[in-house]
């Protein structure tokens, strides 16, 4: 790692640390200003509203497996657009057909697991295809 | 600069300990991320391949097999989800009703 | 840049494939279930038509894709094996679908898609294409061999072959990444000389984990042990594709890798030696012993696959490799037509869920189901290689290109063991014609035409060419020169 | 007006007929009435006869010297498209073609002739039986397979018909399949005959990469051309691994325990297969391939060994068996033995010529029995038969005959045929001609044992049986007449000169066996006293085999039961006897008559004593020997099989424990292995990886 390859990586230094500044004074200032009453029914989780019933670590549903499968799909496919916009300027059109022509097998896919109702948190995860 | 050799005999751990983990582990979630540490390995060889040899060509197939292992956990979660509600365990010693 | 249409048309196959595959998804859930026997129609109509695009890549051989696909005779030719299995796969099991009340539309999605990965397999030039192809093929396999959601065999064999298949997989992978390190390519047809002796190791190794990862694909022992689970507990006609089609692509691959890689034939004779003995007496005599059907068949097709690897082991022995390359070709044909047959009518008369799959349930199916009863005993007799069916002439080529190259041992041990094959198959033959029908009556259900029609095709094969092998020989050999 | 010689240009239709009765038979077969079916299946092999007949007159009409029609209808398995610039890809190019030469013609007329009758006798015989379609359809079947095979011009399609012929009988002894032994001796033929098969493609495909051919009219061609010197070790492997495929085919020792339980089949189907063409097929082969074996004469000495061995070992099976099959069935391989013998002295004319003579009272013999079974309404014992003569009058004349015939009496056929064998045996080895002497005798002895029992004698028939005795139908009577008549007449196309004939038979066959003429020629012109010594001495052995059943089973019926029941002291229980008959002679017969008594007392003690003594002693150890042959070695190795199987298949079986961390584990170790094999082939250690 010679220097000038830090340099390039400067104004990422420069933005982290103003973002990391600015947040560090408005905690402060709130503490600062603002005084505060504590009470029970302030401390609860939710303060207006029903009273929690219940332990928070329960088993979720497999709808969520489910969702995070197709983010997981989804999201990896995005790999790809990465050195196709690297040499973009190279292809040109038949790199952006390319890239249409892959989009649109992606889209094909969403449209399916819309229509299997994947995406649909009202009815059951997986419409059970079977009379049974 | 670290040699190559370092890099390969790192990946060939880890392969090593998938394998292991595979074979020795019980609940099918483990196993499976077995191989994901196995594939995990092979990424690892490529690059080190790719920067060794001074081409991008492994980076490139590291992609691919990302996108592949993805696919490969999406259908192996399903059919784990689809055992786990059809026999209520994950424990593979347990699922050996073909045999012989 | 311009859109390279021989590329295209060289992939034709696989793009047709594709393409109906996205169809019949994006129809899917928009048909209603009741109509759903359009999709198959489609589905059927899509490997019918990538059967015919053949021609394009026929007419433009060469490479594609700068080196990364090859079209020649010889992908053609597994072009044909495993679009044929398709089309016949998704026309014999319509009815058994509708029978078991599953979704039609992903079923023949994912068979297209596996065909697709098998072309690609079949056509690959370069590792990592091909681990794609292996890899297209293998997974829509995984869901296919699951697809039964509520049986729990069909579940448990859909889990051991992901799991296992993947383990497989990572060994494939593992191989192409010391392939690459070694050679600075995973192109099979650009091997540079390799550096030092730590390359060569490499690619010693390399080579060995792939091979580890095809003989896995191809159930050949001693990494046979998931395939007659599998084979049991997936649906049928899964079963029927899984045990042709995939094995004739990763034959084909690894063809393709004894043909460019001089390094292979040296490292692998030996290797493919010892696991087509292996695989023989290990299917051989474990089918023996079995009580049911379609697990019978399972062992049966792990010997089959030791009978091709003698073949390969003849392509690795010797300098001109045409006639065990031919020899294997010939034999996928006939291996493929048969098993797919045999495996579409356990299918049929396994009756709903299949329950009767057992070799004793087929008792009086000769009086039952007498067309049936006769296919299937052709088909046996073809596994059993007896004249005039193409089971024969197919160990006859390999037993022949053995001897050309002095493989006396192999011939041998192949001759033994069709000897003991010989009682197990006519076990089936003796029960469905010379027992009596079990007790409790099985239901005769009507055969449908579309599976009649496919037992025709593939009887009608069986015996045709058994009796005229000219043109595929004459293909198969064509093939096996312009490897080279 | 028919062009010249249009039979000689279309066998190759004479396989069709039958094929397209079979598919007929197996397609609509169990909707046609009886009468369509037996008019369908009977026609097809009457028309295929017909023509067979056609060409056999075409044939003989040629001058003797181009005596052979070979034509190929198509390329089977090609060789055109394998070959590459370096020259042939597979060297293998087998055409599907058809071969007329003498030889055929014989074995034509055996197959169609034989055959044709057996077919008109099932429809008698078969026609209170149910699945009578399936019966005719898998007759004509064989029958397709079996001229296949005759008239093949290439080994491996003759190995085409081999398999037919094999599958068919599979399927025609099972034919019974509710009886259980039924299917089991089926599975049991086919899988024997599937060892035998291994041998044969070996030694095809070895002779295939040694002469660079399988037509069998290239063969001797092909071995002067390749300067194969005498005795040449490939040809000897090439002709034992034939042979050990004939051993299957034909039964002959180890391979031959499939063929006596084959009796599990209808008759017609032991008569035509297990008899008369099929299990023939072993010596029609080696004759054809009679150039590679006459090269290799270590393989002829072991041909005639086992040959030998098998008839004399077979003969004494016969003796002791009341199954009137069973006994038919071991004469069988024991007259098989006598083929092989005389091709392994290189004699195939005489091989062939008893082929012949065989098939015609063999046949005959099985028909017989059938008829006699069918009137005993399925009666199979012997023991529960007797007094047949007049109740069932063409059957007995026509079965004696045909027991004549075989027995070797002149001028009947087996006469001449039996004794051009024993004579060529005797010119190579008197070793071998002795045994055959012994198993003559031996034959003549169990055929009349056989027919006594059968046809003479008191009944023993059981009386609900009794009273409904009939004679079987014309349908199977005239096939017996037919036969007998050939019985008689066959065998004197092959007069021997020494007997003022001119050997018509071996002329006729010379051409086939091209380089054996001047051998033959030498064993005709060599007429000396020798050669009618041994006639004589054969027919005696004959004629003293029947004497010696006539006096067991006719004059003293009870002696068998008797000899049977002694251990041991035969002699002293016989003697006791007599001197009750002289005490009672003694007292009550007047002195005029001494003389006459003596010479009763001295034939009784002293020939009785010999004959029946001995014969009682070979009667008791060959049985015992047969015993403990079938019950130790036949089932033993039977059981041992299976064991060894279940043994084997033990591992395989236990690896598939269904637990995929096992799969995994084993996979592992595979991958080890093999890696470990790589890394070793080259140094490998952890420095040159790491650097």
């Amino acid at each position: 790692m010679t220097g000038n390859d830090l340099q390039s990586y400067a104004p990422l230094l420069l933005h982290l640390t103003l973002a990391m500044a600015l947040s560090g004074v408005l905690v402060l200032l709130s503490s600062l200003v603002g005084w505060r009453r504590p009470s029970t029914t302030k401390s609860q989780p939710y303060e207006c509203g029903i009273t929690p019933t219940g332990d928070a670590r329960e088993p979720f549903s497999v709808k969520f497996y489910l969702v995070a499968m197709v983010f997981i799909l989804f999201d990896v496919e995005a790999i790809f657009l990465y050195p196709w916009a690297y040499i973009f300027r190279e292809l040109r059109w038949f790199g952006f057909v390319e890239m249409i022509l892959y989009i649109g097998i992606l889209l094909v896919g969403y449209f399916y697991l819309w229509k299997k109702g994947a995406l649909d948190w009202n009815r059951p995860a997986v419409r059970r295809d079977r009379a049974s | 600069m670290v040699p190559i050799s370092y890099y390969l005999a790192l990946s060939a751990v880890l392969f090593g300990l998938g394998v292991v983990a595979f074979i020795f582990k019980r609940n099918i979630i483990t196993i499976f991320m077995a191989i994901e540490l196995m594939l995990n390995a092979v990424n690892l060889a490529f690059v080190a391949f790719s920067r060794a040899l001074g081409q991008l060509q492994g980076q490139v197939f590291v992609f691919f097999v990302i996108v592949v292992a993805a696919a490969e956990a999406a259908v192996g979660l399903a059919i784990i989800i689809v055992i786990a509600r059809n026999r209520g365990t994950l424990n593979v010693e347990r699922v050996d009703s073909l045999k012989h | 840049m311009s859109l390279p249409l021989q590329d295209l048309c060289r992939v034709a196959p696989e793009i047709v494939l594709c393409a109906f595959a996205m169809l019949v998804m994006l129809l899917a859930p928009i048909v209603p279930r009741a109509r759903h026997g359009i999709l198959s129609t489609i589905s059927v109509l899509g490997a019918g038509i990538a059967l015919a695009a053949t021609r394009f890549p026929a007419m433009y051989p060469g490479a594609a894709y700068s080196g990364l696909f090859r079209a020649d005779a010889f992908s053609l030719f597994v072009h044909w094996i495993v679009c044929g299995a398709a089309f016949l796969v998704i026309l014999g099991s319509t009815s058994y679908l509708q029978r078991e009340d599953l979704d039609a539309g992903e079923f023949c999605a994912l068979i297209l898609l596996a065909t697709a990965g098998m072309g690609i397999m079949a056509g690959a030039q370069e590792l990592l294409t091909a681990f794609i192809g292996l890899e297209m093929s293998s997974i829509a396999s995984y869901i296919l061999a699951s697809y039964k959601r509520d049986a729990p065999r069909s579940n448990e064999a859909g889990m051991k072959y992901f799991l296992l298949g993947s383990f497989a997989t990572a060994f494939f992978l593992y191989g192409i990444a010391l392939f690459f390190g070694a050679s600075g390519s995973t192109r099979l047809d650009m091997m540079t000389p390799l550096a030092n002796d730590s390359a060569r190791t490499l690619l010693k190794m390399g080579l060995g984990f792939i091979f580890v990862g095809l003989a896995f694909k191809v159930a050949a022992a001693p990494f046979h042990l998931w395939a007659p689970d599998v084979y049991e507990g997936a649906p049928a006609p899964v079963t029927a594709l899984l045990s042709t089609g995939p094995k004739a692509a990763t034959f084909a691959l690894a063809l393709r890798i004894l043909a460019d890689v001089g390094a292979a034939s040296p490292l692998w004779f030996w290797a493919l030696w010892v696991a087509a003995v292996l695989s023989m007496f290990a299917g051989n005599l474990a089918a023996l012993v079995q009580t049911s059907l379609k697990r019978m068949l399972a062992y049966s097709s792990v010997a089959h696959a030791g009978y091709i690897l003698v073949a390969l082991a003849t392509a690795a022995a010797t300098d001109h490799a045409e006639a065990g390359i031919a020899a294997a070709l010939f034999y996928l044909v006939g291996y493929a037509l048969v098993q797919l047959g045999a495996f579409l009518i356990v299918a049929q008369l396994g009756g709903p869920g299949e329950r009767h799959v057992e070799i004793e349930d087929f008792a009086g199916v000769a009086r039952r189901q007498p067309a049936m009863a006769a296919c299937l005993s052709l088909f046996l007799l073809s596994l059993l290689g007896l004249p005039v069916t193409v089971g024969f002439l197919g160990k006859f080529y390999v037993f022949n290109a053995a001897l050309e190259s002095n493989l006396i041992w192999l011939a041998i041990l192949l001759g033994l063991n069709s000897v003991i094959a010989a009682y197990y198959y006519l076990r089936v033959i003796v029960a469905m014609y010379m027992l009596r029908e079990p007790e409790q009556e099985i239901a005769a259900e009507p055969v449908p035409w579309t599976l009649s029609l496919v037992l025709w095709i593939a009887s009608m094969g069986t015996v045709y060419i058994g009796l005229f092998p000219a043109r595929v020989i004459g293909f198969a050999a064509k093939a096996a020169l312009n490897m080279r | 007006m028919m062009p010249a010689e249009y039979f000689l240009a279309h066998i190759w239709m004479i396989p069709l007929f039958p094929l397209a009765g079979a598919a007929l038979m197996l397609l609509i077969g169990r909707r046609l009435p009886n009468r369509a079916v037996s008019a369908v299946c009977v026609g097809s092999v009457f028309l295929s006869m017909c023509f067979a007949f056609g060409a056999i007159w075409q044939l003989i009409a040629r001058p003797a010297a181009d005596r052979l029609v070979s034509f190929n209808l198509f390329d089977w398995v090609p060789a055109g498209a394998m070959h590459t610039n370096a020259g042939n890809l597979m060297d293998l190019h087998v055409p599907w073609g058809v071969l007329m030469d003498p030889l055929t013609a014989v074995m034509l007329l055996v197959v169609t002739g034989v055959g044709f009758l057996i077919h008109v006798y099932s429809i008698g015989y078969m026609g209170h039986e149910g699945g009578y379609y399936r019966f005719f359809g898998y007759m004509n079947l064989f029958m397709f397979s079996m001229l296949t095979l005759v008239l093949a011009n290439n080994l491996l399609l003759l190995f085409v018909g081999w398999e037919g012929v094999g599958l068919c009988s599979y399927l025609l002894i099972g034919f019974y399949f509710l009886r259980k032994s039924a299917s089991d001796a089926g599975k049991k033929a086919f899988i024997v005959n599937r060892i035998g098969d291994a041998g044969f493609l070996l030694g095809l495909f070895l002779m295939l990469g040694t002469l660079g051919t399988i037509q069998f009219t290239e063969l001797g061609p092909a071995i002067t051309a390749g300067h194969f010197e005498f005795g040449n070790g490939t040809l000897t492997a090439i002709a034992l691994l034939l042979f050990v495929g004939a051993t299957g085919k034909s039964a002959q020792l180890p391979l031959y325990v499939w063929l006596p339980d084959a009796m599990e089949g209808p008759t017609p189907v032991s008569a035509l297969i297990h008899a008369a063409t099929m299990v023939t097929a072993g010596v029609y082969m080696i004759a054809r391939t009679n150039a590679v074996f006459s090269m290799a004469p270590r393989a002829l000495e072991v041909v005639a060994v086992v040959g030998c061995v098998t008839s004399l070992f077979a003969a004494t099976m016969g003796l002791v068996q009341n199954d009137i099959k069973r006994v038919l069935a071991y004469s069988t391989v024991s007259q098989l033995g006598y083929m092989f013998l005389a091709c392994g002295v290189g004699a195939y004319t005489a091989g062939v010529f008893h082929l012949m003579a065989h098939a015609f009272f063999k046949a005959l013999l099985f028909l017989g029995s059938g008829s006699v079974i069918h009137s005993l309404s399925g009666e199979q014992d012997m023991r529960k038969m007797g007094a047949l003569w007049t109740k069932v009058p063409t059957t007995a004349r026509t079965f004696v005959v045909a027991s004549i015939a075989i027995a070797g009496i002149p001028p009947l056929a087996g006469f001449f045929s039996k004794d051009a064998i024993l004579g060529h045996a005797f010119e190579h080895s008197p070793v071998l001609w002795l045994l055959g002497f012994i198993t003559a005798g031996m034959t003549a002895f169990y055929m009349f044992r056989l027919v006594n029992m059968t046809f003479f004698g008191k009944s023993r028939v059981d009386h609900e049986v009794e009273h409904h005795i009939h004679e079987s139908p014309s349908a199977m009577t005239v096939p017996l007449t037919i036969l007998a008549a050939l019985s008689v007449v066959g065998g004197w196309v092959g007069w021997p000169e020494s007997l003022g004939g001119s050997d018509r038979f071996a002329q006729f066959l010379a051409p086939v066996m091209a380089q054996h003429g001047e051998e033959t020629a030498a064993a005709a012109s060599s007429i000396n006293s020798m050669e009618y010594l041994l006639m004589a001495l054969s027919v005696a052995i004959a004629a003293g085999g029947i004497w010696l059943a006539y006096r067991l089973y006719i004059q003293r019926p009870e002696m068998p039961e008797k000899i049977a029941a002694s251990s041991g002291f035969l002699y002293r229980l016989l003697y006791r006897k007599y001197y009750m008959d002289e005490i009672y002679d003694a007292m009550f017969v007047n002195r005029t008559k001494d003389l006459a008594l003596t010479l009763g007392a001295f034939d009784r003690n002293v020939i009785d004593g010999l004959g029946v003594d001995g014969s009682g002693w070979l009667t008791r150890f060959t049985s015992r020997v047969s015993m403990w042959w079938d019950s130790w070695i036949v089932d033993g190795l039977v059981n041992l099989a299976a064991r060894v199987v279940w043994i084997l298949s033990y591992p395989v079986r236990m690896l598939q424990t269904g637990r995929v961390s096992r799969y995994a584990l084993f996979m592992l170790i595979g991958v080890l292995i093999f890696l470990g094999y790589y890394l070793r082939s080259s140094g490998f250690t952890l420095q040159n990886l790491l650097h």
